[in-house]
């Protein structure tokens, strides 16, 4: 029976290279913990990578070195590792992918994911509503890849839709420092600014210490994203420039690994594609989103 | 000719010798005029001072680099340092807030400025008794400082206590009459180094090293001591810079100061430091740090290139102000 | 040789040596360049140590100095045994050494080298004011017109062998060791160094010597030291040994003619011709031409602008000509490169600086410059740049003791060969040669000599700068003297003399007085 | 002493060299050793040719950096180039895909090693014609081709069509009789490059300018020339690895490449060539990747450390490394 066999679940995921990275390492170990404890039968590994080609020898390593009953993994970039999952598939291992989806979606097995074009409309649409339809604001966008992509497009292509004008988008690289720092070239150059998203929580933060020092009143919003744990502390508190933010949270790996555990515990198999909505978050529902002890 | 005479002439002699070091004052200079022409609010009040306070943090950390370039060293190390040390200090303010209040941020400035001088220690000691390149040897260090705040904030970011967050923003936001403390702190840096550099034996020492370190060495000169201390001397910078950065944000993250290894360096070179050693510019090397963040806030402020290419354009200009000084100054 | 070494004699006489060295030996690895030295070294005495090229004269020097450490034999001072770690050690106990090769930082000024390591200080501020003074006092004393402040890498070579004396007197020392000191250094300078060195004589101080120039030798030292192949041959008053008898000791065997006898250059066509050289922006100009089967000189004091002249020619500095015409024909590209081809060679003056690659073997070095005619195909040939190797070690007499040594552990002489070799190697039709004999012994100045003699018999021409004025009149068919960047004299037959050249080379005639030398 | 006797002793001589330029494969031997005694999987063929395979990129490119190193240039660029190049050469080959069919792959390849090489002929052009630091120069580049891929991707990504993807997956994934093409390549690459440093005239060339570039130039040698060729070879190397990448990853991102310089550089420096130039060892350079791939793959397969140390572990295991071979080699 399956309780008597022993389970390897390799679980590859980006290296905490910022906040939100930093979560998904955080309940990717957290998972770890708890799906050990609770099946001994169960040997996770989590293994990190510092970029695509990286990630691509984690997983040729993983696979060559033992015989992975189930991999969950988080690509850094779909192009790039499709190929180098389908190998591991082709092995028979029983495969989960988490937030990016593959180019081809027949390799994947199970499907975790956010919604990262949700991410920018969602966002986009209740800034639209808010400043009735116009005003002017500026864009922060993250490290040039898939994912901020989706976010911006996400963000532009309902904004397009209303009077609203994106003065300047330019990259951040989801730091901190420099989300501080183009803030404060921002305020320099625009005397007037309705709004500000930064498209991450982490850049956010900079955002808000920028504009704070400038003492600049004509922002009535500054918007992040991601539901990190000092916005989401934020939100509750009712904060008036930061009412809102958009989940999208480091926690689906723990759901995914948790999910692709089951397949191995004698419950019923799970197959298909789960998609995280991207619910705003107010101060309502911020509870749900919210994890004191995440480093997130 | 008697040799009275002589020794009263350094003054016609030395002039002639200083215009190469003007070099990058010109291209500062040049490079804010074009900022002017390119964007009326550029020479706002507020935004100089952003840009100047700004700079502040490459500025401090490139007087300690000066140093080590001038031995003929290198640090990678320097960005992954300064996350560390902003880690260490944010946690020791932290833990010491309860039982010290406001206290807890001299009492960390100095814990931060100790293990910034060890960081460099270390540094300095394993190139020197080890002989192994700096390269490697910080660019090893530079994986552990970044692996070590990393674990540190558990990938996420460690906080200032919000008790201590009032008390201690004015050190990167206050100023004196008119003049951010940043700025104060650098000028005050940037003197230090450069009376260290230029009017001690220490200083006399260092360019010797880099520039013949055989000659240094037979001179009865401490090879190995005068590198390491110079890598003391950059962690120290570290520290100070750490020590401003903290109030600005708040907060060590495993992003902080990432890359700024290069920028440093950057500063430096374009300073008129030169990179094999031997020649060292500290008010250069302030300059530098000035061209870049001037660089950085014209690309934001013109409107002219797209958000791709922005570094390219950083990357070209840089390029284009040195081969400027090439063939404007001597030859 | 019925004269008497005084190891037994002498030691009756004089006082305790301040240094005494016992049966010093150095290897390196299983090449054993030093046996068995034994010396006496005694306060208010200059004593000259000579030997041929490679025969352990610099090796002594740093052994005694603490440049490098001994595998064999003691050291005593006053009695007392001593051995030093680093030459600072040494330094501290009152031993100095001036390198034959210059040993300076060149980023740092003048001043700023003469004190690395003992700067003086106020408070907490170096004293720069007082360095500079006594550093221009101390230059003063040598002879050198450079300023404290100068960085030294813009100094001239001359000039910083100068500053490396300076260093070695700033402080009162025991024992000042000179090695090869005057090589680079002109008449003038060569007067006021011997100068300086009788003074220290008289303050008691204790000299050593090294000068393959003999009669500095003879007109110097109280007594003489003779080295060969590693071995001491022996030790002598320097008034029973005359420059004659010192060469002898030295080589082991009689010598032959030192200058062979000058040639009659038919009056053909010149090989080469410059017209309206202008180097640095106009700071250095002239033209002169070399007929076939000639030796032309340039003399001129140190800093005439000689070496910056042909430096300009051969397109290694910023410089214009009106024509370059070589064997007849025009040069258009005026590089080194091409001028190689074209059949003229320079022979840099700054072996160590711009001649040889001191961390590679003979091989590279040989073949760097004439690589592409050595070797026409892509592929380079090793057999063929071994047999270059030997045949170079050879002809020109470079002595090593393994052929797989780099040429920085070569003794200096040997690396002038290797120099002189390397540049050979592109068969030219012209060689302009910097100071040729600049740390040659004067066995292999003959054969230097010979070789040039040779060189221009066969209907080659030869532009000889050189400092030693007795070798520039020896040698030369004709002789241009350069004073302040400009051709001022030509010199031709019987008016070649040491007198005229000095003449002419020393600016109007002003600076004469100081000169005995005959 | 007749020089023919001299003549006999080179041979005994040039041994005691060659134990000094041993020491990078002695590093590479303990490191396997210690992977052996960690994990027993690690020595399966399977996982050796998977790291001997992936180490390919960094050696390929190391021979190139060998070159640039020797002739005592740096180049940042690498990563940045790396990135431009496959997205030019995946531009080039969906474009030419319909109408050359698999074709388009070679012709793709072809144009990237021409646009590689022109890359390095502009960092080589730059740095010797405008005099300027090497490392400024290409920090430069840096940004620039960065910049470009990012603004060639348009922040995204850019995928090799789906009708080529399945042509020239072997490249990467295939063998002959056994060894991976990469690593057939890569000897290939290494034997070109020893071949060509130690071998021919311009390798000579590369190493005198590298040791004393005063010399060479009095020498007739023309220094601008050979390091600009020095940069093109760098570019060309890139290329290759280009060419074996994108079957790997069959896509170019703006992140493609990141930081790679650094690892090249650690290989290359690892296997013994002087950063400072002058000496080059291409051998050296290829275990310095296998050195660099295999401490990675230890990383991997041991579970000892905690994801966020694995930087500070490797960084460490490097610094010992070289520590160990300084104080066993010679002293
Ligand atoms: N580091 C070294 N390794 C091997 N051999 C060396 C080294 N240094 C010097 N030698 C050898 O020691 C011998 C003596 O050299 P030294 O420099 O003492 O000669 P010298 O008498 O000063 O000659 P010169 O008159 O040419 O200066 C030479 O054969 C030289 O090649
Ligand atoms: N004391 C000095 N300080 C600064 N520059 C000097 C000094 N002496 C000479 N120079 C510079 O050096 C140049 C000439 O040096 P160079 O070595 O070419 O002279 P030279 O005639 O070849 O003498 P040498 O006998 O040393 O070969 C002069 O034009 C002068 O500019
Ligand atoms: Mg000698
Ligand atoms: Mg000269």
């Amino acid at each position: 029976q399956a309780q008597d066999k022993e389970y390897t679940i390799a679980v590859s995921i980006p290296a905490a290279t910022h906040g939100w990275t930093g979560g998904v390492v955080y309940h990717a170990q957290e998972a770890e913990k708890q799906l050990e404890a609770a099946y001994p039968n169960i040997d996770v590994i989590v293994s990190t990578a510092s970029s695509a080609t990286a990630q691509v020898a984690s997983l040729e390593d993983l696979s060559a070195t033992s015989e992975l009953d189930a991999l969950v993994i988080l690509p850094f970039t779909s192009e790039e590792l499709t190929g180098p999952v389908e190998q591991v598939a082709a092995n028979g291992t029983f495969v989960t992918v988490v937030d990016r989806g593959l180019s081809d979606p027949s390799i994947q097995d199970l499907y975790v994911a956010g919604d990262n074009i949700a991410v920018g409309a969602n966002t986009a649409k209740w800034l639209v509503e808010k400043l009735g339809g116009e005003g002017e604001i500026v864009v922060l966008r993250g490290i040039p890849t898939v994912i901020d992509d989706e976010r911006i497009k996400g963000f532009q292509d309902v904004i397009d839709q209303s009077d609203i004008k994106i003065l300047d988008i330019q990259y951040a690289n989801w730091n901190q420092d420099e989300a501080f720092t183009l803030m404060q070239d921002y305020l320099g150059k625009y005397p007037n600014i309705d709004a500000v998203w930064a498209n991450d929580d982490d850049m956010l933060l900079g955002v808000i210490e920028a504009v704070d020092q400038a003492g600049r009143e004509d922002i009535k919003y500054m918007l992040g994203g991601n539901g990190m744990k000092q916005v989401i502390e934020m939100v509750k508190a009712g904060d008036e420039r930061t009412p809102i933010s958009t989940p999208y949270p480091p926690s689906m790996i723990a759901s995914a690994m948790h999910m692709t555990a089951a397949q191995f515990a004698g419950q019923a198999p799970m197959r298909g594609s789960f998609k995280l909505d991207a619910p705003l978050i107010t101060p309502e529902n911020a509870d749900q989103f919210y994890f004191p002890d995440s480093p997130f | 000719m008697s040799s009275a005479e002589i020794a009263t002439r350094p003054e016609s002699e030395g002039f002639k010798i200083r215009w190469g070091d003007l070099a990058p004052f010109i291209a500062l200079g040049v490079i804010i005029l074009l900022g002017t022409m390119i964007n009326s609010n550029f020479m706002s009040a507020n935004n100089m001072l952003n840009v100047i306070t700004r700079s502040a943090f490459i500025a401090i950390i490139g007087v300690g680099t000066t140093f080590v370039i001038a031995t003929g060293g290198l640090d990678l190390s320097i960005g992954s340092m300064l996350a560390f040390v902003v880690g260490i200090m944010v946690m020791a303010m932290n833990a010491l807030a309860p039982s010290f209040g406001p206290w807890a941020i001299p009492i960390g400035a100095v814990v931060a400025l100790v293990v910034g001088s060890l960081c460099g220690l270390m540094n300095g000691l394993i190139i020197t008794v080890g002989r192994i390149e700096p390269f490697i040897v910080t660019l090893g260090t530079m994986g552990i400082f970044r692996a070590l705040i990393t674990y540190m904030t558990d990938g996420g970011s460690l906080s200032i206590d919000r008790s201590l967050r009032n008390a201690y923003r004015p050190v990167y936001f206050g100023d004196v009459l008119g003049v951010p403390y940043p700025v104060i702190i650098t000028l005050f840096i940037a003197l230090l180094g450069a009376f260290i550099l230029y009017r001690t034996k220490y200083g006399r020492r260092v360019t010797a090293v880099g520039s013949n370190a055989d000659v240094a060495r037979f001179s009865g000169v401490h090879v190995g001591r005068v590198r390491t201390m110079a890598f003391v001397i950059q962690g120290f910078c570290v520290a100070v810079a750490a020590i401003c950065y903290v109030p600005r944000l708040g907060a060590a993250t495993p992003t902080t100061g990432q890359l700024w290894e290069l920028q440093v360096i950057t500063a430096v070179v374009i300073g008129g430091t030169l990179l094999r050693g031997g020649k060292a510019h500290i008010w250069g090397t302030v300059a530098g740090a000035l061209i870049l963040e001037v660089i950085a806030n014209v690309m934001v402020l013109s409107d002219m290139v797209s958000e791709y290419l922005v570094a390219a354009v950083q990357g070209a200009i840089i390029i284009i102000a040195m081969l400027a000084h090439r063939f404007t100054s001597s030859r | 040789m019925k004269l008497a070494a005084t190891d037994a004699a002498g030691r009756t006489m004089p006082p305790e040596p301040v240094l005494h060295a016992e049966a010093l030996s150095k290897a390196y690895g299983p090449i054993t360049v030093l046996s068995d030295v034994t010396l006496d070294i005694r306060a208010g005495e200059v004593h000259a140590i000579i030997g041929e090229n490679g025969a352990g004269k610099s090796t002594l020097m740093k052994l005694l100095s603490g440049h490098a450490e001994p595998t064999g034999g003691t050291m005593a001072m006053a009695g007392q045994p001593v051995a030093f770690a680093d030459a600072v050690q040494a330094e501290d106990a009152g031993i100095v050494l001036v390198h034959q090769e210059i040993l300076l930082a060149p980023d740092l000024t003048v001043a700023q080298n003469l004190f690395l390591g003992r700067e003086l200080s106020r408070f907490f501020a170096v004293d720069d004011k007082r360095m500079n003074r006594r550093t221009a006092e101390v230059l003063a004393r040598v002879g050198s017109t450079a300023r404290p402040w100068t960085v030294v890498g813009e100094l001239p070579l001359a000039q910083r062998q100068l500053v490396q004396i300076a260093r070695a007197l700033l402080d009162d020392r025991k024992v000042i060791i000179l090695d090869e000191p005057t090589a680079m250094l002109a008449n003038d300078e060569v007067d006021a160094l011997l100068d300086i060195v009788r003074n220290l004589r008289a303050q008691g101080v204790a000299v050593l010597y090294i000068s393959h120039r003999l009669e500095e030798v003879e007109a110097l030292a109280d007594r003489v030291t003779v080295l060969r192949d590693g071995k001491m041959i022996g030790t002598w008053p320097a008034e029973t040994l005359d420059q004659r008898q010192m060469a002898e000791l030295m080589v082991g065997r009689e010598l032959s003619m030192l200058y062979p006898p000058k040639r009659d250059p038919t009056t053909v066509e010149p090989v080469l011709v410059v017209e309206d050289l202008s180097v640095d922006h106009g700071k250095i100009t002239g033209s002169f031409s070399v007929r076939p089967g000639e030796v032309l000189g340039i003399g001129g004091m140190i800093g005439a602008g000689r070496t910056e002249l042909i430096e300009g020619l051969m397109g290694l500095r910023p410089s214009q000509a009106g024509a370059i015409r070589l064997g007849g024909s025009a040069v258009t590209k005026h590089d080194v490169t091409a001028l190689m081809a074209a059949g003229l060679v320079y022979l840099t003056e700054d072996r160590k600086g711009k001649g040889l690659l001191l961390n590679e073997g003979l091989g590279p070095n040989l073949i760097l410059q004439a690589m592409d005619m050595i070797n026409p195909r892509l592929r380079l040939d090793r057999k063929k740049e071994n047999a270059v190797v030997k045949a170079a070690v050879q002809e020109y007499d470079i002595r090593v003791r393994t052929l797989s040594i780099e040429a920085g552990q070569l003794s200096g002489g040997n690396q002038q060969k290797l120099l002189l070799a390397k540049v050979m190697q592109a068969d030219p039709s012209v060689v302009i040669i910097d100071e040729p004999t600049r740390g040659i012994d004067i066995g292999n100045k003959s054969q230097i000599y010979r070789f040039i003699d040779d060189l221009v018999r066969t209907g080659k021409a030869c532009v000889v700068i050189s400092s030693e004025l007795p070798e520039l009149v020896g040698l030369s068919d004709r002789v241009l003297v350069m004073r302040g960047g400009r051709f001022v004299a030509e010199l031709t037959g019987n008016d070649i003399t040491e007198q005229n050249v000095v003449y002419a080379a020393a600016s109007s005639g002003k600076d004469t007085e100081g000169r005995k030398r005959a």
